[in-house]
């Protein structure tokens, strides 16, 4: 079973030579730290930076710069910078290759939910839905299940929609899935030592889970 | 060039009424304009709809305006980090519509264009999408969302001049520039006010026709919301 | 009857402080050079800049600046620079405070005529389409009559429109008339020496006229 | 950063096919792409769609082009000052689309920023609007444009860096940076080509991740189309 930065080890793989990536919050942020060495990729942050570099210094932090999670920041030699409308106007024509973000729960056509708990305090869903519904390529990093030990890998969301049918793989301390165009959650990797009947109980939304899937090999 | 200049910020919001229509630059507490917020605390008009990505923290931003009961609406992406905020909602105080971020960017843009809508994918087939035209476009649907109609737009920049042109420093830009363009009048509070000429022309992020009133502001705090480091080796 | 510089100086009298403005080609470039001194405008060039200075001196003139007639010009202490949408979206959205532009044809009901004529090789409208349909004051500097004397200021243009019910003043070499909502051109000033017979007989559209209309004061 | 520097300009070019939708920046002969065109030219490419606010003259800009009968069809706000140009589109050997500039413009803005269609005013009760979709917002008729999809824009910067930033000059911005956005591959070229770090981040029009190719130009004629000077006193 993975840790959450187990999960970002794993997802930072799925990062190619020459992506633009857009990183979410939460566990999405680990990634970062895990990009393969000799690997050029250019984080983008919305609310207005492209060439995200790591934390400032202790004394150096600048509060006229910061990320979408609103930490200080750095830029890198070749970052740019730019308004809310320009960020959001290159997500929605797909110039960013890659978006990671978590997900309260996915269904098995794609669909997810992140954003919203009736009867909680809603936050808001800043740039999510943007971000699911422009981008070619997602993947999602969750727990499998709920702290009640309930799935959230489900055959249809139960809560409020933040984008339809627009999720593709899935990343969980439990396992790699993809998302299947015609439906159906595809187990392609198990985490270490977890066995595909666990996987199978995990996961409430339809499962075509082969019984020799491969361990993931993360280091 | 026409001067643009006004003597600080309770002249330049001098006009804001109760009821007005605000948009305010800004992401988190990065870019916000202080010294207009503080202004319209000092003027305690009310019944404010606030267009703006975030509404601050408890004690400071727009969360100053919050405390002072002057927010009738936020329109917003993510309002999270606000006690005060959670209070009135729930209270049925304050009332709250929250959209896209980039919807919300974009909205304005269109403002600032003389769009009068503009088609975005962002909420489509989720509650956002609800009483909204769904149209489709090379086989994806995307929602019809109409441009901003604010009063007045609330932006800080780092340098302008005295012809309201505007430059931003770094990532507090955001959703500055798009709100100067898109204000019926639009305020600029700036931390240095130089003369014509000095700044380069290439360089300027919004032109001056977009600004009707500029000042210098004073006593930028500039909160930090999350402060992130990492040690020296 | 006025010249080209009369009817140019004649319009630069509607100019008022603080106003940010286009000017057109032909006639209405000549504008720039009367306006009053002590009132503050701003020249937009519709390829991309506010604060349209002078042309430059001999030996200091610059490729890269240049205006909507692709000439040479400079800046001035406070001018910017930005792309052809952003200088769209300013004219779209009313940013600009007077428009001044040439025509081919005027009606009555304030649609103009300055782009096309059938048969003959058409240049393209260029911005003025974008102009007239969005500029909330423009005013048409032209001559009343073509060089074979018909009227051009008509019950209804002949020509393709540039645009329509758009136009509210009208300087001629003979006369300055407003376009009436209601339509009609209502005569407002008659150029020096010039009867309100003369402009009767050289309006073809609905004229109101007052045989007492005021010759206008220019210098 | 990720690297984006070709050779040359017939290196960046060389995937450009007979049939191929161009973009091409530049306001007259003002920040055009000069290297790229000659390229063309050497290429030989034929039946090319191109989408630039004019078509050059008859010895420079996409008149080299036009004489060498490259060209299929011109999408263009303006055409004039160009003979053979005009030959051939009497003879019926050259289509041309004429629509408004501020269209123009803004149907580049819309591929760059993905919006499938604007709304615009112009052209509205013209033959510009015949078979287009007009809708009132607000009580003002507007037409409704598509966002252009090219498969190539070709754009002119000053100064650039290895990652694609690019920095316009002056007016040769113009239509550059909006169709470097639009285009499916963008290709950039640059007077001066810089490594990444250079350009200060606040500086840049165009950030890097719309530029596919870039490579710096060489000799660059930058004719100058209407030379008008005043005396000196």
């Amino acid at each position: 079973m993975l840790d959450k930065n187990g999960i970002a080890k794993r997802i930072a793989k799925e990062i190619k030579d020459g992506y633009y990536v857009n990183l979410g919050i939460g566990i999405p942020t680990l990634v970062a730290n895990f990009i393969p060495e000799g690997i050029n990729v250019v984080l983008q942050s919305e609310n207005g930076l492209l060439g995200m570099g790591p934390f400032p210094f202790e004394g150096e932090e600048d509060a006229d710069l910061i990320n979408a999670g609103k930490q200080t920041i750095t830029t890198l030699p070749g970052s740019s910078i730019f308004d809310s409308a320009m960020s959001f106007g290159m997500i929605r024509s797909q110039k960013i290759d890659l978006t990671i973000l978590g997900a309260m729960e996915v269904s098995e056509n794609g669909d997810i939910a992140n954003w919203k708990i009736p009867g909680k305090m809603v936050k808001g869903m800043g740039g999510a839905m943007d971000l699911v519904a422009s981008a070619k390529n997602i993947i999602v990093a969750m727990q499998h299940v709920n702290k009640a030990g309930e799935s959230k890998l489900l055959p249809k969301c139960s809560l409020p929609l933040t984008g339809v049918s627009c999720i593709r793989k899935v990343v969980t301390e439990l396992a790699v899935l993809d998302i299947l165009p015609e439906g159906g959650f595809k187990l392609v990797e198990r985490a270490p030592g977890v066995s595909v009947d666990y996987i199978r109980q995990a996961t409430a939304g339809k499962l075509f889970a082969d019984d020799n899937a491969p361990e993931m090999i993360i280091d | 060039m026409i001067n643009k200049v006004v003597a600080g910020a309770d002249e330049a919001i001098s006009d804001i009424k109760n009821g007005s229509t605000l948009m305010l630059g800004g992401f988190g507490l990065c870019g916000i304009p202080e010294n207009c917020i503080a202004a319209l605390v000092r003027k305690g008009v009310k019944e404010l709809t606030c267009i703006s990505n975030n509404a601050g923290v408890d004690d400071f931003g727009i969360g100053l305006m919050l405390q002072q009961h002057q927010v009738k609406k936020m329109i917003s992406s993510y309002v999270g980090e606000n006690a005060e905020f959670e209070r009135q909602l729930l209270s049925g105080e304050l009332e709250v519509e929250l959209i896209p971020q980039g919807t919300l960017a974009t909205r304005c843009m269109a403002a600032g264009y003389g769009m009068p809508a503009i088609f975005t994918p962002a909420g489509v087939g989720t509650e956002v999408a609800e009483g909204k035209e769904t149209r489709n476009f090379n086989g994806k649907d995307y929602l019809m969302e109409y441009a901003f109609d604010a009063d007045f737009a609330l932006v800080k920049a780092w340098k302008g001049d005295t012809a309201g042109n505007l430059i931003f420093r770094s990532t507090s830009r955001n959703f500055n520039p798009v709100m100067a363009m898109a204000g019926k009048i639009t305020i600029a509070e700036v931390e240095e006010l130089v003369e014509p000429g000095v700044l380069d022309p290439d360089h300027i992020h919004t032109p001056g026709v977009y600004v009707h009133r500029i000042f210098q502001g004073a006593n930028y705090e500039k909160r930090i919301e999350q402060r992130t480091v990492r040690p020296r080796n």
